[in-house]
């Protein structure tokens, strides 16, 4: 068979960009290895947030809220504009925060510094004796990332994208600089445009197309914790404490309370859930609304941040293979921005040009040794 | 499906299945003494009757084996029938125009020894009236079942194998 | 003759026979698509109870024989804890002042 | 309603003080020692609460802590699983609506490190399986760690009145609750063998070259238990089959049934319909008899009866007529089940039409068969494999019962559905391998291994024992 363009990787990054380029009239096809959304999307937190510490995340998150909203609407799946509560718990966070928040209201993100007891009449479970202030914006939000993985499939097939599942790519045909098409367990896909959006996998994708330059991006796992459901509209934002071990957590549709912490182990394929996970997660919620200690815990999984050295993707085309492009080593982050990525890997990839500073996310910045000021990596 | 036996389609076995199985002892036999008789069609794992038995009346060729008794051997102690995890020993003697089976009872009440019960047969149907003669405790009984022993119109013998209590 | 509206196969989130067919028939022969799709097995039994029945629906439907259909991952904890217990919380009664 | 007499089991004797405790505000007599949702039933109570989004009755199912059907808010906390949890005094219960919400407050959290426990092999489930292996692996040298989610020793045995097969030196004539009593005295006069009850394994995990199982004592204690070795014995679980009113309460599991009135003296009810003519469900009806109830029939959906005959026999004796070829269509009744509509099925399984019988019922008994419970190893990475001769999905193991995941045995019905007789030599044949494998038992035990195992064959030899052994020649591996 023959595709226009292919895209390795069938999790949110690749099925919005698959969308993206059927609505631009590009015939391209999805390869995933096992289900969309197997790799990390169905595993991730859930949180979409603009409160980001640089201008070029910021201005990306901002787009991509405007997307998650706009689709949801068109798409009709769950995305809320919940907000994201940061908890503050010292005087040197709060300046660190003001300064955040300065530069996201620049941007149009109206994030304000507010009072434990506003935080409290937000989240009126919170545990705020130890909370100084906390960051809240409004716009910040959650989706659902079954239904809106799924619902960006469907459309994109709709418009005439190919996703083969359970369909792995084996390996990639460059003859003398120009892509020739992806082995896969299914067969061999002619194409002349590779898109890598494998992630987690990137190297391995990286590796088969021989890429001339060195773009690190590492597997760690990440774990993520669910609970008995709850009457819904208890824990609306996503509460956030750097304090306690970089928690997160917030409130389903189906009632359950879904979070993580920092605890990361990796470079690793291993995906075995862990104890130490189990009790770190469990302290944290407990800290931050003390009666999470009556909830059940229900499951525990695993996925991974595909992780750089500076905690930002690598987004953008190879110059030394025609054409081969990657969005991959989100850090954590690929749910969230998904649609302004693929938006933005869209318009590079058909018009060659984007409005979106993708330059930020250069590929290249790892073999010239110009790293980015490291994102906030979190839920 | 044809293969399947009466007694796997229904959950009790008919008396021309149970001559199919085993060879019933002679008249001459069941008015000599009391006579155990196995209701054990089925290859199941399981040797007590064989164990138990004082005089090795109890033929077993592997534990899987379908008990056969040696009538003659026989000396009608009924410990088969105490300790039969199946329930499904049983013992007849015919006396006069009477028979008497013995049964296991693992129920509430026990029978009293004179009391009158009503008989049931295989399937649970009420089919006459007899007189309990003797007992054995459970606490008496090797296999911590109670049996009794009724007493019964002859022709009943090889139809009754549980009775009801009944009190006002 | 069976009104599979009435016949509840998940428990824990009232998953019923029909929904669980009406998906297959269109198409989601997945089981892991199935599980998030209707949530079914991510309850407080954890799947115990509605996993086989399932695996047997979606054998019978599709015609796969239920060894080829991968029983979904077994997660810690295999039974639901209070989350205060893992930490090694006190024994008390909880929120009681 | 409570049996005070029965013919097997002496209930006045067992029974703990009498308390009170509140359902809905009212009064409800329970005793010390039995779970609230013995109580409830002893007193009528049959709806435990309504499910969230169709609000439909919920009633007791397993009895066990495994299915969700029977969570109530306690003392004002939300989903607690009433039919492990056991009663005390003043207790507040109340039936769960809707998803529950959080209290405002709570007490700031008391941090306490886990409970440690070494020794040389972790037993997880104290029934045949697992005390064998227990005894076995403590005669063999081993310093050995039993857990059990029960509150007391002896697993499925504690429910059985009836006499086991096979041969008497296997326990055969002795009664299933005697074998637990035997056992648990074998197990409790070892020194090297350390019980914990109430203790639910959470998860099992390698450690370094240690194996740990997390393990929660009475939902409140964390305990991590170290060993070389880990043996999971953690037996079955009930399967469900789908027909119209299935979660209707009176719908109950036969364990739990067996859990109702042999465990506490509870009456399941006055009528009961049973599914199910395996052993289970055989048993279960001369059980149900035996207690003073009434069991109307038995219905079966394949041509013959698939438990041992002489179980069927003793309950035909008794009236209960046995439906081989029928299946449940539904359960009817408003808050709980009222009658059962059963039907005749073709060649296809279909029900045929005009073959519908209405039985008068307020229970419904399902013993469909069992599948193995593989919760853990499952989790800990063994390799599975459906067998549908075994009950299900089941592990990968060797002949002497070692799994895939190196140090880690399984025994019992959560290695494939058998007998009690069958889960006990493999127990033995687990405990002594384990042993062996850490080098604790000297080699001429394995002497012991190859008896058990031929005692095993023997058992296993006739027509039963055969399908078994099809499907153990699918997982059994070298």
């Amino acid at each position: 068979m023959r595709s226009e363009i292919v895209i390795i990787g069938g999790g949110i990054v690749g099925v919005t960009l698959a969308y993206e380029l059927a609505k631009r009239g590009e015939q391209v096809t999805v390869l995933e290895k096992k289900y969309i959304g197997s790799g990390s999307t169905f595993r991730c937190g859930t949180g979409i947030r603009q409160q980001f510490t640089d201008e070029a995340n910021i201005k990306v998150m901002k787009r991509s809220v405007e997307l998650w909203k706009k689709y949801s609407e068109e798409l009709g799946f769950p995305f809320k504009q919940t907000g994201y509560l940061f908890l503050l718990y010292d005087d040197e966070e709060v300046k660190e925060f003001k300064k955040n928040i300065k530069l996201q209201n620049r941007l149009g993100v109206p994030t304000r510094l507010i009072t434990p007891e506003e935080a409290k009449e937000i989240v009126p479970v919170l545990d705020t004796s130890e909370v100084i202030a906390a960051s809240w914006n409004p716009t910040d939000g959650k989706a659902d990332p079954f239904f809106a993985t799924t619902a960006f499939a469907r459309e994109a097939e709709k418009l005439g994208a190919e996703i083969l599942e359970y369909t792995e790519a084996k390996d990639i045909i460059v003859e003398e600089g120009e892509i020739k098409g992806v082995k896969t367990n299914k067969g061999m896909i002619e194409t002349g445009i590779i898109v890598n959006a494998a992630n987690a996998w990137a190297k391995l994708i990286n590796a088969m197309a021989k890429i001339p330059i060195k773009i690190p991006i590492e597997p760690y796992k990440h774990q993520g914790v669910i609970t008995q459901p709850l009457k819904e509209g208890q824990i609306n934002p996503m509460v956030i404490s750097l304090k306690y071990n970089d928690a997160y957590l917030t409130q389903t549709e189906h009632g359950g309370i879904i979070g993580g912490v920092g605890v990361e182990y990796g470079p690793t394929y291993d995906l075995t859930p862990t104890y130490e996970f189990i009790r770190e997660v469990s302290k944290a919620f407990i800290k931050i609304i003390p009666v999470l200690g009556e909830l059940l815990i229900l499951r525990t999984w695993a996925g991974f941040y595909a992780k750089t050295p500076d905690s930002n993707p690598a987004i953008g085309r190879i110059e030394e293979i025609d054409e081969f492009y990657i969005a991959a080593g989100f850090s954590g982050h690929g749910f969230m921005m998904a649609p302004a990525v693929a938006e933005m890997l869209a318009d590079l990839i058909t018009k060659g040009r984007t409005d979106l500073p993708v330059e930020w996310y250069d590929p290249y910045r790892f073999e010239r040794g110009e790293l980015r000021e490291t994102a906030l990596q979190m839920g | 499906m044809s293969e399947i036996p009466h007694y796997l389609r229904e959950g009790f076995i008919t008396l021309e299945e149970l001559k199919k199985a085993i060879e019933l002892p002679s008249e001459e036999r069941l008015r000599k003494r009391p006579v155990a008789i196995p209701e054990c069609p089925q290859e199941i794992p399981c040797t007590p009757c064989k164990e138990i038995c004082p005089t090795n009346a109890v033929l077993m060729e592997n534990p899987n084996a379908t008990p056969i008794v040696d009538y003659e051997k026989c000396i009608g102690c009924s410990l088969c029938v105490q300790i039969c995890p199946g329930l499904a020993f049983f013992m007849i003697h015919y006396v006069g125009d009477k028979a008497r089976v013995t049964m296991p009872h693992e129920l509430l009440p026990v029978p009293k020894v004179g009391e009158e019960v009503i008989l049931l047969n295989r399937v649970g149907e009420e089919v006459g009236r007899g007189k309990v003669i003797t007992v054995v405790p459970r606490g008496k009984s090797k296999g911590d079942t109670p049996i009794i022993t009724v007493e019964m119109p002859i022709e009943l013998a090889w139809d009754v194998r549980a009775v009801k209590v009944v009190r006002e | 003759m069976r009104n599979k509206k009435n016949i509840i196969i998940c428990r824990c989130n009232e998953v019923t026979q029909e929904e669980i067919e009406a998906l297959i028939d269109q198409g989601v022969t997945d089981i892991e698509m199935i599980k998030r799709l209707l949530r079914i097995g991510m309850g407080p039994c954890q799947g115990r109870t509605c996993l086989p029945m399932v695996i047997s629906i979606l054998a019978r439907k599709t015609g796969r024989r239920p060894n080829e259909i991968k029983l979904p991952a077994t997660r810690i904890p295999v039974r639901p804890v209070p989350a205060g217990v893992l930490v090694g919380e006190m024994e008390s009664d909880g929120n009681e002042e | 309603m409570r049996l005070t007499e029965h013919p097997v089991l002496d209930f006045q004797k067992k029974r703990g003080r009498k308390i009170t405790i509140y359902f809905e505000g009212q009064p409800v007599e329970a005793y010390e020692g039995e779970t609230i949702v013995m109580a409830l039933h002893a007193a009528g109570i049959r709806v435990l609460g309504y499910s969230v989004h169709k609000h439909r009755p919920r009633g007791l199912f397993c009895a066990i802590g495994k299915c969700s059907s029977c969570l109530m808010t306690v003392n004002g906390i939300p989903n607690v699983r009433t039919c492990i949890t056991l009663v005390e005094e003043g207790m507040d219960i109340r039936m769960q609506w809707e998803k529950p919400t959080l209290p405002r407050d709570a007490k700031p959290p008391e941090w306490k490190e886990a409970e440690k426990v070494s020794g040389d092999i972790v037993i997880i489930g104290g029934g045949p399986a697992g005390l064998m292996a227990a005894v076995n692996a403590a005669d063999a040298g081993a310093k050995v760690i039993l857990l059990d989610e029960n509150p007391m020793l002896g697993g499925q045995l504690v429910k059985q009145t009836h006499k086991f097969f096979g041969k008497r030196e296997q326990f055969a004539g002795v009664r299933g609750i005697k074998i637990a009593e035997i056992l648990e005295e074998e197990v409790r006069k070892r020194e090297n063998i350390e019980i914990f009850l109430e203790t639910s394994a959470i998860m099992l995990l390698q450690d370094g070259d240690e194996k740990l199982v997390v393990g929660v004592r009475k939902n409140k204690e964390l305990i991590e238990f170290r060993g070389k070795a880990v043996i999971v014995a953690t037996g079955a679980m009930e399967k469900m089959i789908p027909f119209e009113g299935n979660d209707l309460p009176g719908v109950y599991g036969a364990g739990a049934i067996q859990t109702l009135m042999n465990t506490y003296g509870v009456k399941p009810g006055d009528r009961v319909l049973i599914v199910g003519a395996g052993n289970v469900g055989l048993i279960l009806a001369y059980q149900l008899i035996q207690a003073g109830v009434e069991v109307k029939a038995i219905v079966e959906a394949m041509p013959k009866i698939g438990g041992y005959f002489v179980h069927a026999a003793k309950v035909r004796r008794l009236g209960v007529p046995i439906l081989t070829r029928h299946t449940i269509l539904r359960a009817e009744g408003k808050e709980k089940v009222e009658r059962a509509v059963v039907a005749q099925i073709d060649e296809k399984w279909r029900p045929i039409p005009g073959t519908e019988k209405v039985f008068d019922v307020d229970v419904i008994a399902l013993a469909v068969g069992l599948r193995p419970s593989i919760e853990l190893l499952h989790q800990v990475g063994c390799q599975i494999k459906y067998v549908p001769e075994l009950g299900g999905h089941v592990v990968i193991r060797d002949s002497r019962m070692e799994t895939t995941v190196k140090g880690i045995f399984v025994a019992g019905d959560s290695a494939g559905i058998e007998e009690a007789t069958t889960a006990m030599l493999e127990g033995k044949i687990a405990g002594i391998a384990a042993a062996l494998e850490i080098g604790i038992a000297p080699p001429e035990w394995l002497k012991e291994i190859e008896k058990a195992q031929k005692e095993l064959d023997e058992f296993r030899a006739g027509p039963f024992g055969r399908k078994v052994l099809e499907g153990i020649k699918k997982v059994v591996v070298k």
